[in-house]
């Protein structure tokens, strides 16, 4: 059940996704160079390809994803990108999604629920990439949100709150990658010389997780 | 960016259609999911599937054939194939004897093929592939599988092809891996299609030592200096890790990253089959070329297996590739 | 010059050393006068020998071996033999049935050859590759030899194998020759060891149409285009010059010039062979890969031989090179 | 017999060549640079390094050199050219010097005969190269100077004329190359692109005629 204090009239059902994933495209597209440019300092570089190739197939089951409910929805969502992006990020991030989705079965869609949901998506990709916040990946981006949810989910915080929060943890969590050294992904095998890099993971996470808490806000 | 190609969206596909119509002798292509799959394959026989990103030609889809592999699953360029691509070429090539899955150790490669070995519901084994010793053995992801990957195949695909069963494949492929190191130097970067530009810049007198198959830097980077000062580096690696025996038998492979002349290769294959002699190993075959390449990467990797009576007979044994054949 | 090189003066002796280290099964490499050749050849066979600048490896020394040549006489990079290694290597390989030199078209390799065989005094015939038709028929050196030695060597050695008289293996060279037309294009120049630049300077959206494999200019400065737009260019100018019949058997090599991944050698083979079997040329057999390079140029040649099935029958017979292998 | 007006005193044999050979040497490193260029442009480079190659095997050869006669001496050094430089110019030179070998045994080193047997050479070079005057090639420095010498001959100029003279016409020869389309060798293959570009073999020839007419005039 959609209707409630957090996610807000209009967010209502899936069909809150279509534009969402058009806003979080044309964000990745707004920062390709960036982002390439981060992977291929000290990973391979396909990484932003990798999520756009996702973000296109995604963007092609609008019509599919709007009849879905939202458990079914982030199935097809991981399934999907697990199938058309490949590379580390692919395995994980539809992990993440097929994971939701089983997640999404048991919960309603107020904070408690999208917290748990998310908590199960970022425990796939720690279990699928044997990794933990610190290894300087997408998990730098991604757990800190997940703490931020979870402590907002117990103070039953408001909207703006919880949304805030979002965004700065993704943003902290993002920039704590910089000076890091690596232990997981390909930078790892830079050894120091991956130090004062962003991971591109971590950065693109962070950009989602924004056009989210935006796009939630207007909402 | 400089190549013979129509467009990147096209690239691959292209690509693997020309090789497809190349080599319609011996192997099909499968689209969507993407797979390169052996024609006449033998009857109860251990299907021998590898893949990885495109970009390493002719690396898994060249070796597709009678005595090596019966699928190949070609990512993107330098992009773990996805799970879909595993699954079916595994449903398609299985034949009551298991499936066997040759992975080179890097995350992506690693999780998208665990994701679809947990999907297949027939017997099953991994051998993970990690001779890159320009790592140490206790690197946080375990070491990079790079070049040794192609005598991996080729050694267990004669065992299966001669009738091993599946537990067996799987022991040979990891005594292989065990008796494998590898390490690599590159002189130039690469160009992947989709960036335009290679993946980093070098200085005209540096190299990048340690490097992986991906076009991305190396453990340090290094003085340009001459072939003999790098094999030095490269072989006392490989030496000091696979600490062998006076008078082991050994193969001996250098391996082009796909724009470095023969010539090159050739005298670098002198400069190392010297080192190893000198140290006592007795080299019994060479393999000199571009086997697993980075697109246009500048440079080359040296692979020495410690070989025993029943490596080198599978070795010996006849295999017809696109990119590996003899005795057919 | 980024090269995995000991020194300029050093280079082609001591790939030549690893060469013959990585291939003592099957060649042997005599020094002063540079030549390599053949081990274990057959009784009363006609020797062939071939020879050229170094730098377009494997050809011609990764080419000796049973079902092939002979003896094989690299001269410096890209400057022709001399005629003692040609009088030297004819010596020691000939055995009672006469040679036959397979010689390149280019000013250097003819006249160098020429007086090796003045000075030969054993039956002797020469046959002259002429294949690149980026040239008019009537240009006044005669066309250059490129890609399409190969084929000439592989079609004329199983010939010489399979026990053919000196004249018939003439012959049955120079029908090969006027079987085949090869053309190609060059995306960057190449960096001979000696001079420590690349020979000439082309910008980043430009190509050399109708290069030789010296990695000099070609016939005219283009933009550069799309694969199949250049291989029209090239297909175009092969179809024009051999004419071919419909429902004509023919063998399409696609050779890189040694910088060029495999992934777009496919792509190019794919897009050639599309375009002449819509002109009713039914492509029998294919060979793609870098086989007579220059150095690290990037860029392609097409190679098509028009086939009947004598010449079919030679290049399916067992080869055992370094570079080239099947059968055996 | 080397004492007569025009070969001088000191040039009484092959002494003669060793000190030559060095100072041709000199030279030819001395504009490596430009001969490079030259083949680069036009050819695949490696005329100079041929050439090179050549002149420091016959540096090796003084101490043989200086006791054959004229004739066994250019015998000599066509054959070591011959088996040291490879490529068209190797050939060329090679065939050069064995036939002004062949041709010594016939004649006097005096003007008259020293024009022969160059002339034999020249001739050598046009039919292994099926290649004359006017088609790009070291034979449009060589030939003029062939004429030169024929004309001087007739005429039995004085030697300062005569070394004049072979320096004048070869070094116009070499120039005249520079507009010409090739029809022989490998700028042959550029067609009208090689046009503007001096031939590399017309300017060794030049540089090494030059030489020889500086060390004659010395002695
Ligand atoms: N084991 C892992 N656990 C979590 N995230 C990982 C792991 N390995 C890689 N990543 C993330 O994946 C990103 C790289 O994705 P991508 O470039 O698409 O794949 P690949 O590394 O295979 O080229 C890294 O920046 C990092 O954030
Ligand atoms: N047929 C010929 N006749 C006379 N001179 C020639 C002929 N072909 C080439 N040359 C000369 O040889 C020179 C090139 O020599 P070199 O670079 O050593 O050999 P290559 O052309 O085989 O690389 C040319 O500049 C030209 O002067
Ligand atoms: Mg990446
Ligand atoms: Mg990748
Ligand atoms: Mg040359
Ligand atoms: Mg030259």
């Amino acid at each position: 059940m959609l209707c409630n204090k957090f996610t807000g009239q209009n967010m209502t059902d899936t069909t809150f996704l279509p534009p969402l994933i058009a806003a979080i495209q044309a964000e990745i597209l707004n920062n390709e160079e960036e982002i390439s440019a981060l992977d291929r300092a000290i990973g391979d570089g396909d990484h932003v390809t990798n999520l756009i190739r996702g973000l296109e197939a995604l963007s092609k089951l609008n019509d599919e994803l709007v009849q879905l409910d939202w458990s079914a929805a982030f199935m097809k969502i991981g399934m999907t990108l697990m199938s058309t992006m490949g590379g580390a990020s692919g395995s994980l991030l539809g992990s993440m999604f097929v994971s939701m989705g089983k997640e999404a079965k048991e919960q309603d869609i107020d904070l408690a629920g999208i917290t748990a949901i998310y908590a199960a998506g970022v425990e796939s990709i720690k279990a699928r990439g044997k990794a933990d916040i610190g290894e300087k990946t997408m998990l730098d981006t991604l757990i800190p949100v997940m703490q931020s949810l979870q402590s907002d989910a117990e103070q039953n915080s408001d909207k703006a709150t919880v949304l805030a929060n979002i965004k700065a943890a993704a943003t902290q969590g993002m920039q704590s990658t910089k000076d890091m050294l690596a232990t997981k992904g390909r930078a790892s095998f830079l050894g120091e010389r991956a130090r004062g890099h962003i991971d591109a993971g971590a950065r693109t996470s962070q950009l989602i997780l924004c056009v989210i808490a935006d796009q939630l806000s207007e909402n | 960016m400089k190549k013979l190609i129509n467009s990147v969206e096209s690239v691959l596909e292209e690509s693997l259609n020309g090789f497809a119509r190349a080599h319609s002798n011996i192997i099909q292509f499968n689209h969507q999911p993407n797979y390169v799959s052996r024609k006449n394959k033998s009857e109860n026989k251990v299907a021998l599937i590898s893949g990885g990103g495109a970009g390493h030609e002719p690396l898994h889809t060249g070796l597709v054939g009678k005595g090596m592999l019966d699928a190949a699953c070609p990512g993107q360029v330098f992009t773990s194939p996805t799970p879909d691509q595993m699954l079916m070429a595994a449903q398609a090539v299985e034949n009551g004897a298991g499936v066997l899955f040759i992975v080179k150790n890097y995350a992506g490669d690693v999780m998208n093929f665990e994701i679809a070995a947990e999907m297949l519901d027939c017997p099953h084994e991994t051998v993970l592939v990690n001779d890159d010793v320009s790592l140490p053995k206790d690197h946080s992801t375990g070491r990079r599988g790079v070049a040794g990957t192609l005598i991996v195949e080729k050694i267990v695909g004669a065992a299966a092809e001669a009738g091993a069963d599946l537990a067996t494949c799987k022991q040979l492929g990891d005594k292989v891996v065990n008796s494998t190191a590898s390490m690599g130097v590159a002189l130039t970067s690469c160009t992947v299609p989709a960036l335009g530009q290679p993946t980093f810049d070098i200085s005209d007198n540096e190299v990048e030592m340690g490097v992986g198959i991906h076009g991305e830097r190396g453990r340090e980077v290094m003085s340009l200096t001459t072939a003999d000062e790098l094999v030095q580096i490269l072989a006392k690696a490989i030496d000091e890790d696979l600490k062998p025996a006076k008078e082991q038998c050994a193969l001996l492979h250098i391996n082009g990253f796909g724009a470095t002349p023969l010539m090159e290769l050739y005298l670098v294959y002198d400069s190392a089959a010297q080192f190893f002699e000198e140290r006592g190993i007795k080299i019994v075959r060479s393999l000199v070329g571009n086997y697993t390449t980075s697109l246009d990467m500048a440079g080359c990797s040296i692979t020495l297996t410690l070989m025993d009576d029943e490596m080198l007979q599978y070795w010996d044994a006849p295999v017809h590739t696109a990119a590996l054949r003899w005795g057919i």
